[in-house]
């Protein structure tokens, strides 16, 4: 028999949602946390927490270790050359807006081209409108096919000698399609652009090996990933990080600093001024030791297994339009649907009364609403935590979204 | 949270009346509301002649809730002054944001005193007042001729 | 008989440092967690953890209550005239370098002055420098006099009508001295300079009126306010969040985007970007409960009291060189200090030995130390759960250094 | 940890004491070097002659373990190869990162050895290290004539 792991998060095993059993189906927004990264968290301060890599004393040196060895954990994790290409942030967001303004902001020029997809989160979308503006670049978008894909033709058409710079999902937060990162690597390679990739939405589902991708930058966030909120990670390679300005100017990151100069650390002190936040790496040292403990091939088998059963569901409902692929292959366990005749927002607010979370709107991501040809959408993400049994609570609800607005008889 | 207390026979009613869903040909003011973050949005319309309120009409889209919530609004407004129209505007926020809950003192605002209870849904609560906030922005500077 | 607040604190309690009793006496590095707010955190993860502003259900709708009551709790705490003058950051450092770049950037010109004093912290300072460089303006200092005061005169010198921002600490990080605010916000409005002040170190000990001090920004880092990592606080006037950029772009804090434009929400809101560390801003709200429960009067009584405690060991030692005021008057109990012919590092390595955690080095004040004449201090920073037990041990540790160096006969 | 261990006689001697700390006027090589953040700075001066060092000596300041650090490097390069020089400071450095710990093959080492304490201080390493590295750096161009 599978394990359940809901029985390691304790939210799941102990919170009521409107008196029922809480059925968490909004897992790409953000993940609940096991009680191993809870515990990491709450022995970190009673018993190592001291500030890192400045005191001569055993707690700070604990706290250093504890700082650095999750930053090695990190680079294993993620296949980098060396812990010198992770560095801690505070989330995507944060990371993507530092390549945005540090590294592209250096090399691209008037009538260069940055390409992103249409199904970028606003996280990777408005940084690029803001680098092409100040450079006179242009932005210009991947479009995705009708079931959500970017295909080969699209990025023939789209990737020229003059594009400097592709930013594109692993994995998109809305249609969960995985996008085909060896490709755009191939070709950017052709005419020299860089390619930053938000692995936010792929890093908590599948193995991600930067080295064998290729790629130049790579974020993600804790919170998505089992973690906790407050830490993220940047990703880049040894040669772009030598060559980039600092991100925060403050303490930990300098050598030298008189009164009209300052002269900096090298990479990756360079780019964490101020006191870093210990908590958060040892929160998401311990997740990644939760994940590995179970392994990619058990999470994959479980949300596929899962994927598969909510798709099932959804589709025997007459009245449900699904946007994207509806098999799990390239796909991974996030599902964005309509009900005909009902928002969005109605579908959330009568599913929570059975304690079912999912999300409702435009999921940060407006351009690819748009492009859907729709104002919202409904999106349920899966977890290796849920169950059949979550499942079947959900399409239960679903079913009787229409009567609750009177769109049907009872 | 009751459902039984949000989708209600009347809201349900209203959300998908046609009945003030129509451009106003005549209108003397026509203002667009919307929340961007769920997507609703709508174009109300004025007649107003003298301090009154004539007519008035909507279109757009949104959730049951915004729909509902204008088109009672329409309802209730139709015939008032703008001042009175204000004014229950006015009480329809206290109402939403708990400020007023007794039942006698929300009788004035007729069927849309039915959307009290999407007080009690703090992300709902946008979607029913953004009608009436549009209304209040309408009126602003309606000169009181 | 007073109490023990140590008893709240676990680490203090459990905690051995090389088989000692702990003895932490770098509380202007970062403070330890008292468990009402270590139990805060875990509750947050095991009831309420989710993607705040976003969801309609639930939990979601209680994360951002939770985030938005820490918001209110955090402007009531400094009097500020509205939650939406209070925006949250990852730090003091953060807070400042946003300060630096979407304020001081857009009002600073050719042949402005900035002024900041030798006292400042590196995160108050080299954003300046930055400032400065890009602007061609000038980076002035405020010289602290003898006592590590900045005199009237020294001010009336230094202000003109040139200066267009003045940033300086409440109290400093290595002489613990209170710096005359009023007195430069006086003058600042006179010639029409906006007051940038760094109250990482003041808060903790004092209360900070920030409507009452009149100053236009203000920034502190939850970890020295015995809150968790990661987590801090940008105030702004009003009038001036309304006309700065974003700090980050991304999720959160748009309107509306389209594929070349995005439309920003208003403050706090436009300066959030990016999933907000609701766990952060709990556990720092819980902090500020429990720093309110004990209340300033009770706080500062007890660290003035250890404060003249410390004095008193140093100087009965004749080899002890203290730097800045002497008495508590005006400053917190943060002191600075050197051993005759002994460098700092040896001093605090000879101390952990004795289970005492005291900083040695620069403090992230470089021209400070050159200003002072000296490469490096020793560093004891009080809290109000320090004991006299715990100065005596320092003291007696302070003892031994020479003779540990065979400076002196033993 | 023991202080016993860490501040020793010989330590403690070799901080304090002027024999190798003073310019060297015939000196072929002179190299800085210093740990920014503890403040520590030498200036290491060689005279180095057919690929042997013939002399050496520093000036600056820091703390005890760097000062000691530098006395008892220099004790040991006086009179050998550069190369062996360059082994005895991959030697060092080996035995501070608790690659090798066996106390015979740390024997070339002599009274430096006596810094191997020094390994289970993280916050330290650097400032034993400091000399040995200004010394690889400062040979790391020499001409092997
Ligand atoms: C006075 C002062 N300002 C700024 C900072 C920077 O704070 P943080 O490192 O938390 O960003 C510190 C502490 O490091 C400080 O003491
Ligand atoms: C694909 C993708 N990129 C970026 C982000 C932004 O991450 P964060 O909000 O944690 O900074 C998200 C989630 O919000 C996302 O799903």
């Amino acid at each position: 028999m599978q394990r359940n792991y809901a029985e390691d998060f304790p939210i799941l095993k102990n919170s009521t949602s409107n008196g029922k059993r809480l059925v968490y189906l909004d897992n790409a927004a953000t993940t609940q946390k096991p009680a191993s990264v809870i515990n990491a968290i709450r022995d970190y301060y009673e018993s190592s927490n001291a500030n890192p890599h400045r005191g001569a004393y055993p707690l700070s040196e604990r706290a250093t270790e504890l700082y650095e060895g999750a930053r090695q954990r990190v680079a294993d994790f993620l296949n980098a050359a060396g812990p010198d290409e992770i560095l801690f942030t505070k989330g995507t967001t944060e990371a993507l807006n530092f390549v945005a303004s540090s590294f592209a902001m250096d090399i691209v020029n008037e009538g260069d081209e940055i390409l992103i997809s249409i199904a970028e989160h606003h996280s990777n979308l408005i940084p690029w409108q803001m680098v092409a503006k100040a450079k006179g670049a242009s932005l210009k978008y991947l479009y995705t096919d009708a079931k959500g894909e970017l295909t080969e033709e699209e990025l023939d058409a789209k990737i020229s000698p003059r594009t400097k710079i592709i930013a594109v999902a692993h994995v998109s937060n809305v249609l969960g399609i995985v996008n085909p990162i060896e490709k755009i690597v191939g070709r950017a390679r052709q005419v020299g652009a860089a390619v930053v990739l938000d692995i936010a939405q792929s890093l908590p589902h599948m193995k991600v090996d930067l080295q064998a991708l290729d790629v130049d930058f790579a974020a993600f966030s804790g919170h998505k990933l089992y973690a906790p909120m407050g830490i993220g990670v940047l990703y880049g390679k040894r040669q772009h990080l030598s060559k980039m300005r600092p991100m925060l100017y403050g303490g930990g990151m300098v050598e030298d600093v008189s009164q009209q100069e300052a002269v900096f650390l090298e990479a990756p002190y360079t780019f964490e001024g101020g006191t870093q936040n210990v908590e958060g790496a040892v929160g998401l040292h311990a997740a990644i030791d939760y994940l590995m403990g179970i392994g990619y091939d058990e999470i994959k088998g479980i949300e596929d297994e899962l994927s598969l059963y909510v798709v099932e569901g959804l589709l025997n409902n007459p009245h449900v339009i699904l946007y994207g692929n509806s098999h799990p292959h390239n796909r991974t366990g996030i599902l964005s649907f309509n009900i005909e005749g009902v928002h969005p927002h109605d579908v959330s607010t009568i599913l929570a009364a059975d304690g079912v979370a999912i999300r409702s709107g435009h999921h940060c991501a407006h351009p690819l609403m748009r492009h859907l040809g729709v104002n919202a959408t409904c999106r349920a993400s899966l977890s290796f935590y849920n169950t059949k049994e979550d499942i079947d609570i959900f399409i239960e609800s679903i079913s009787k979204v229409r009567r609750w607005l009177r769109l049907e008889s009872k | 949270m009751n459902l039984n207390e949000i989708y209600t026979e009347i809201i349900a009613e209203h959300s998908t009346s046609s009945r003030n869903r129509h451009p106003l040909e005549e209108a003397s003011i026509k203002l667009e509301g919307k929340n961007p973050s769920c997507g609703d949005e709508i174009v109300l319309e004025l007649l107003i002649k003298e301090e009154r309120i004539e007519d008035a009409a909507f279109t757009g889209s949104g959730c049951a809730i915004s729909q509902a919530s204008t088109s009672m609004m329409i309802d209730l407004i139709k015939g008032k002054t703008v001042m009175e129209a204000r004014q229950l505007a006015e009480l329809f926020s206290a109402m939403i944001h708990k400020r007023v809950s007794d039942e006698s003192q929300l009788a004035p605002l007729e069927e849309a005193a039915a959307l009290q209870n999407i007080s009690n849904l703090p992300a709902r609560v946008k979607c029913a007042v953004m009608p009436w906030r549009t209304l209040e922005a309408a009126t602003e500077k309606q000169p009181l001729e």
